[in-house]
């Protein structure tokens, strides 16, 4: 079944098409990752939309990589099914990716280590000596080095991609470095340019000119754009400590930050990270800290005083595969749960979850919002696959970016930080207090002033208002968009970066003749009300999420919806097997559900 | 609003800073750390805006009740973290932590071994009772062998930390110890710890009369015990200067923690050395200059320029 | 309304009674628990139910407390919602527990300290000068101490308890002191004894003859009875970190282990608690640590691992107020999602939760079985209230208490930890592997052997593996218990603490000709199946639980029933105030749904 | 079952303990750590289900998937107290628990503290490659200033752990340094430490080819460098023995410590003292004694009685 737009003769001798998979598969130092880059960050300055995937090795250096890029004129929405194109860098990369080549698929490879078995008549099989060209270009020296660039100069020729802008990328990548290095890439780029495919490849594709219209798009991947949204929103401290794949969001913090006159400190581990950025909190900033999986499960206690102390924080989670270390490098979606439920007690927080790259950013700016505005913890919950995904996206609108300032205002004599009747509000240290009475911060329970009681009224008082605070956020989100017709059979539900399958899905259900429509949640806890009317409309709701079903037969955004709405008709559609949601997969969960 | 003005400072007064009557038990060691520490804040004259208390778990840690400050009271052993946060981002202000042996030496034993080699502006004070005393007696990493608590019903067994030697090998820049039966001494000493730049620290002898009475008696002379000062080098190049402690020595600071209990009390080590948040301001000021000093706006739009 | 049995005046002229709750109120270093301690044991040596409750003051020592002790000769399943004495030993214990007095009750006040508003008609004062009566028979130099034991002496002139055997109970504990605590002691006992309360209190009061039958009845807290199930299971190792309530457990079992030739640890904090505990678990044991709210959330990470390893592992949570430090010596059940969903990824994992004294003894025996068993973490939810609280019950049989072993035995070449098709073994070190391929236990996901791999269709598997062991687990168990009519109109269901008074409240709903009946959930994840019939022939089930009703109104049970069962009619009844469920609470609450 | 007969002990051999090929880069200094572990073991002749090996997470800490031996694969920062309770309830094993530096001195720095004072018996080796390796460059605690890494791509500012004089401080009872080029030199530490009663601690200086080249030059001849052994006391009363470093001294040790890098390799520190393992078996003796060696039903049925 093949899901992806097809190839179509067009007027000028070349298969116009609009939407490619290709396919790079090596080893991790051959820098497939590089090209891939340069690809999107091409297809971005095109007008074309972009998206990409890879997977890492479980070695520390080294190792079978893979990196895939989906490049198209429409909208691009995962990254791909199947391939079009498997480039095929070794014997083993050749073997292990032939199968997610499509029918009548191409497969390129290095006939300097692969010897395919060209009887196989699905695909049609191209041998390029990439090794021995390369060396041969640039000389003995760089040994293996520069193969990635000569595939990518043969995939410019290919696909009859502007050779001008990549050059100029190729250029600005490597312009920090000696000049003998970008010497060495454009002769690999040249070589790979101009080497002859042959007859097997004589008529070449080249893409229809893209939808997009923008002329300001930006090319990155999720956690850079994710940072970007905190600098936006004011963030100018943080604390973290390294892991997988958290921590490119904490390097470029710890980069960047000293220019905005900010400071992002490296702490001696995840316990001591998430207390410092509660310190920064609690000294009148709005600070990050994050992690992914095993780091989080250690925040639980001081996020907990966070919840209680209703300091505003955000704290990101690069979802990777659980439990424990499980799959450092494999996306998931299985901390859910944990980031609603993880610390001991009542402690009610939000949590919101960006659905594709261009969200990473706003989702950011919305969690910083929401955190200041109800003083309370925010967690970001993307995942593993977004983090590193390069996609291209508007240029956002950056003229209401501000610097942010640190309220010291004298307060008032009737001061409360926890009014029973109002909005949090704290007084940082610095703050004059006009009767001179000064506020104590506790994770003890307290009463309005802050001060630590056990009276029994209070703790029931105060428990509804710490939870009643976040209802009131739940009733100014606007309400859920349907994706299709607002009435069917079944509604795709879904959170996080399964936002594009779901939405492949629809379309490809909707083109057969299905009543498939799908809702989309960024605000997870609270999610906004109304859902059961949408849900009413709709035979069956299937909420997809890559997590486990559990002791019940529910994924954990189904468990939650199951639980507020009580409604039957809410199934899931799960999957832990480490890798994204395939069209193919969610249109069989339509099937049998 | 109040109509108070508060335009001119007030005189910063032991009064002004006493909040709630503290929830000790009798005769707690710990009424005459906070006392002490009012006294000294009253000699220095600290903005009362700008002085902020934090503190883990445990009876000593619930300072911040007992002081009428901008406070903080958080989770057991993660007081430091926290108070470097406040103390990085907030140079106008003068950061406390305070708490007791378990909570520094046990949970937070690792915190303060990080806060200590990274330096930041400010001053810890250990009130160290050798026992748990929120937790109605516990063995503490500094029960000495023998002592018989809750968890060690036969005597301690394990040896016990050595707050001195811990503190010299971690790298902090001010050292000091003394015994809250010594009011003058324990004043002199937070008033230099308050005046060092960088992370000072000072382990006090906090008597629990509640679950470890007499624990300190040994370096009470009012006890029968001895109270011995260290005696500073001067640098006057006298003979008996030789024989003198030299603070700046670290080598001599760890000899010394190696002392038979009691020990001595007095300034173990100080070294002047820069400060986490000097470090911190300098790459700010270094990372402003090379970036051209762009606001905000100006530098993400030139990011983003560069990911088209 | 009174919901408890009244007076009823018999033949010999005292007023037979079944059921009195007494409080005493004072300060923490009264010794008021010490009387309640001694009356409580009374009751368990006299067939006579019984059962306490106390607060304890946030400060370090001294401080406002209670001590309720609450003594029946038929079943009693809660402290009681209010008293019938009232035991005053200063101005303020009058003032602020005068209103947990039943109309009609009677204030017993120590007339040195305390001046009552005797005009107040809905009571009977009887003030007795105890403070100096005491001293005056001790002796000057005791001070205020003693006044507790001449309380006792009143007491047991007053309810014709059975002097003999409070002699006894006083004389044993004081025997390991000095000779004049005793001589002291017995001094005040008579004095109170002898003292005569006049007129006002002329009829006295005496309880009925007892109607449990058993002859062996002990009598102890649920900290106590949980410790020794735990020792009779076999558990001779474990770790803990001190916490307000678990710490008893930890000292009990850390004098008690060494005699059984085991090892308790004192960790320096929690997460080295629990990484020994699986030490000692790997190391071929049934290992325990536990702790309290905070504590629990720092084991988090760990814990994730041992459901990934799958070790066999009890950790015990004894439940206080939360969140964060919250109210270390008040009641919650907010840690359930916690124990469910606390750690990052899918990491099934098993909660008991024991329902009253007796309980904690053979939930930790429970606890034990299934952690060996399934080869799986299982957590202990009790709570505060059960910790400190004595009740008396049937001495536990064990005949069957065997010395735990260590299975050494030679593995053959086919061995796997993790096999897809059947239950999880493992092969501590010191086992000789036939083929001398020795394995290793790991966080990251791997194969049946044990070995990591990043295989996708194997990360699926096994985490298909991990949930259906729970799974299987929930089919092994016994369908629930129905107390009452297996139909009706309100169907209240419970968990932990709340046992006896939802008990309560359906013996007292019955007596008023209400359809209530009730189940109670020992086995909380993964429940026993069939719960969903048992609702079906009910109108509404009302799940009753000490814990927030969260952003959807639901208590956190709740909230999994709802999810399971997507019923409608699953409502909750919830509290946080740090206090138990009053039986007329839950009348309200019934009444309101 | 298979057929095999285990009874009569075998040889334990290189090849036996080898297990999966290490996924270190090429040139790791991990792997002669691998290698040395294999000779020591076959020279002391462990019986091969005895021997435990245990880590954190790092790509040191990959260890126990490339011994053949009974191992454990824990989670960040906390091989320490896990490996303690193995060895304490299991006195027949020989437990080896194996790091890295952010393992050991960052998220693990506590527990390495605790467990020194406390004295397990078992030996832990911490592979210091002054970098975090398997999460590609960031600043480790032994990091030195100026290391330009990902989180300090300006260079490390913070003091970085000095892990002898941590070690020293915190009681461990055997203190060792060697560098992962001197193969014979880390035989032998390793192969005294094992033998050493309690907790045994080894450095071993271990270059990160991939994100730290070259950063153990300084102690490696072959590359330039120096490695100074350190000269043990021998006690035969001779002058230059006066010069040798007595093992049995915690202020030479600290003193030792506190040279200059690459400074000094060899024992730091040596001392007998009590295992946490003793001092439990003998609680566990006299608990017996005095309770009249009752086994547990009839110790429950005791307690039970005074409970009526
Ligand atoms: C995470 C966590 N673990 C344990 C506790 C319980 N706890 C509170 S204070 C304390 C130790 C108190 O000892 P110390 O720090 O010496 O203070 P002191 O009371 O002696 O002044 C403990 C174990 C807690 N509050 N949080
Ligand atoms: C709780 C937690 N935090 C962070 C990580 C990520 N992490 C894995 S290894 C490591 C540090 C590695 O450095 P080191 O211990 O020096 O070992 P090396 O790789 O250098 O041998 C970190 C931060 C993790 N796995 N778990
Ligand atoms: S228990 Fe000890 S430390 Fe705590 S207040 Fe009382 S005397 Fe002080
Ligand atoms: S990254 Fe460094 S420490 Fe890790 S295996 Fe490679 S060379 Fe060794
Ligand atoms: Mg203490
Ligand atoms: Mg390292």
């Amino acid at each position: 079944m093949s899901l992806l737009a097809k190839k179509s003769a067009s007027a000028n001798g070349s298969n116009d098409i609009k939407d490619a998979v290709i396919r790079l598969a090596g080893n991790s130092q051959d820098g497939i990752q590089t090209v891939g880059g340069f690809l999107a960050r091409l297809a971005g300055r095109s007008a074309q939309e972009v998206m990409t995937y890879m997977t890492i090795p479980s070695t520390i250096s080294g190792g079978a990589s893979i990196f895939q890029v989906r490049i198209g004129s429409g909208e691009v929405l995962s990254p791909g099914d199947e391939a079009d194109f498997l480039i095929a860098f070794y014997q083993d990369s050749y073997e292990n990716h032939l199968s997610s080549l499509k029918e009548g698929g191409v497969c390129l490879y290095d006939s300097d280590h692969v010897e395919p078995d060209t009887s196989d008549k699905r695909f049609t099989f191209v041998g390029v000596p990439m090794t021995s060209t390369t060396v041969e270009a640039i000389g003995g020296s760089a040994r293996d080095r520069g193969k990635n660039i000569f595939v990518l100069g043969l995939l410019t020729k290919l696909f009859e991609l502007e050779r001008n802008k990549l050059v100029k990328i190729i250029e600005s990548q490597f312009k920090r470095k000696h000049e003998s290095v970008l010497r060495n890439a454009m002769l690999a780029f040249d070589s790979g340019y101009a080497y002859e495919t042959g007859d097997v490849l004589s008529q070449s594709y080249a893409f229809e000119p893209g939808e997009a219209v923008e002329d300001n798009r930006i090319t990155t991947d999720g956690n850079t754009a994710l940072t970007y949204g905190l600098l936006a929103a004011g963030v100018r401290y943080g604390a973290g400590y390294p892991i997988t794949p958290w921590s490119s969001i904490m390097e470029t913090l710890r980069t960047e930050l000293p220019k905005y006159g900010g400071t992002f400190i490296q702490s001696e581990d995840e316990l001591a990270a998430i207390s410092s950025a509660i310190g920064f909190a609690y000294a009148g900033h709005i600070a990050v800290t994050g992690s992914s999986g095993p780091g989080l499960s250690l925040k639980m206690e001081a996020l907990g005083y966070a919840c209680m102390a209703e300091l505003p924080l955000v704290i990101v989670n690069v979802q990777r595969g659980g439990p424990s270390t499980g799959l450092p490098t494999s996306v998931e979606q299985s901390d859910l749960m944990q980031a609603i439920y993880g610390s001991h007690g009542d402690s009610p927080r939000v949590i919101l979850a960006p659905k594709d790259v261009e969200d990473c950013y706003y989702i950011a700016i919305e969690a910083c919002r929401i955190a200041k505005k109800y003083s309370t913890p925010v967690i970001i919950l993307t995942d593993q696959s977004l983090s590193s995904r390069i996609e291209a996206f508007p240029e956002p609108d950056i003229s209401d970016v501000k610097e942010p300032t640190l309220d010291l205002q004298m307060q008032p004599s009737e001061f409360r930080p926890y009014p029973l009747d109002s909005q949090t509000k704290h007084a940082p240290p610095g703050t004059k207090m006009a009767e001179g009475k000064y506020p104590v911060v506790t994770g003890l329970e307290h009463d309005e002033w802050g001060h630590p009681s056990s009276n029994p009224e209070l703790h029931q008082e105060m428990t509804n208002r710490r939870r009643d605070k976040i209802k009131q956020l739940a009733s100014s989100l606007s309400k859920l968009e349907i994706y299709g017709e607002s009435e069917g059979d079944v509604l795709l539900i879904g959170w996080g970066s399964t936002w594009g399958p779901i939405r492949e899905a629809v379309d490809y259900a909707k083109r057969n003749n299905q009543k498939v429509s799908s809702i989309h949640l960024r605000h997870i806890h609270p999610m906004p009300n109304g859902i059961d009317e949408i849900i009413e409309n709709f035979n069956k709701a299937i909420v997809v999420e890559m997590n486990d079903e559990g002791l019940y037969g529910y994924g954990q955004l189904a468990t939650l919806l199951r639980a507020r709405y009580s409604n039957p008709k809410i199934l899931c559609l799960t999957k832990t097997n480490g890798l994204g949601f395939k069209i193919s997969e969610i249109l069989e969960g339509i099937k049998n559900a | 609003m109040s109509s108070v003005t508060q335009n001119e400072p007030e005189k910063l007064t032991k009064k002004a800073l006493k909040a709630d009557h503290p929830t000790w038990c009798p005769g707690c060691g710990d009424f005459t750390v906070l006392a002490c520490f009012f006294k000294v804040l009253e000699e220095l004259q600290i903005p009362h805006e700008n002085i902020c208390t934090i503190a883990g778990i445990g009876c000593s840690s619930r300072f911040p009740y007992f002081v009428n400050s901008h406070g903080l009271h958080f989770i057991h052993g993660r007081a430091l973290p926290l108070a470097t946060g406040v103390s990085l981002s907030r140079p106008d202000l003068h950061v406390f932590a305070f708490g007791g042996d378990g909570d520094g030496f046990s949970i937070g034993g690792n915190h303060l071994e990080h806060c200590a080699r990274k330096n930041p502006n400010l001053t810890y004070v250990i009130m160290d009772n050798f026992v748990y005393g929120l937790t109605k007696k516990q063995t503490s990493p500094t029960s000495p062998i023998g002592f018989q608590s809750k968890t060690d019903p036969n005597g301690a067994m394990d040896m016990p930390v050595n707050p001195m030697k811990k503190l010299v090998a971690s790298g902090a820049s001010f050292i000091a110890r003394t015994h809250s039966n010594q009011v003058k001494h324990m004043t002199e000493m937070f008033s230099r710890a308050i005046k060092h730049k960088g992370f000072s620290v000072i382990e006090v002898l906090s008597e629990c009369t509640m679950f470890y009475k007499g624990a300190f008696d040994d370096g009470n002379p009012r006890k029968g015990g001895t109270f011995e000062i260290i005696d500073e080098k001067t640098g006057d190049g006298s003979d008996e200067d030789m024989e003198r402690h030299d603070i700046s020595s670290e080598t001599e600071a760890y000899a010394l923690a190696d002392l038979q209990y009691p020990g001595k009390f007095g300034v173990f080590y100080k070294k002047e050395r820069a400060s986490k948040n000097d470090l911190e301001q300098n790459l700010i000021k270094s990372g402003q200059e090379k970036s051209g000093d762009l606001d905000a706006k100006k530098l993400i739009a030139a990011r983003f320029k560069a990911m088209r």
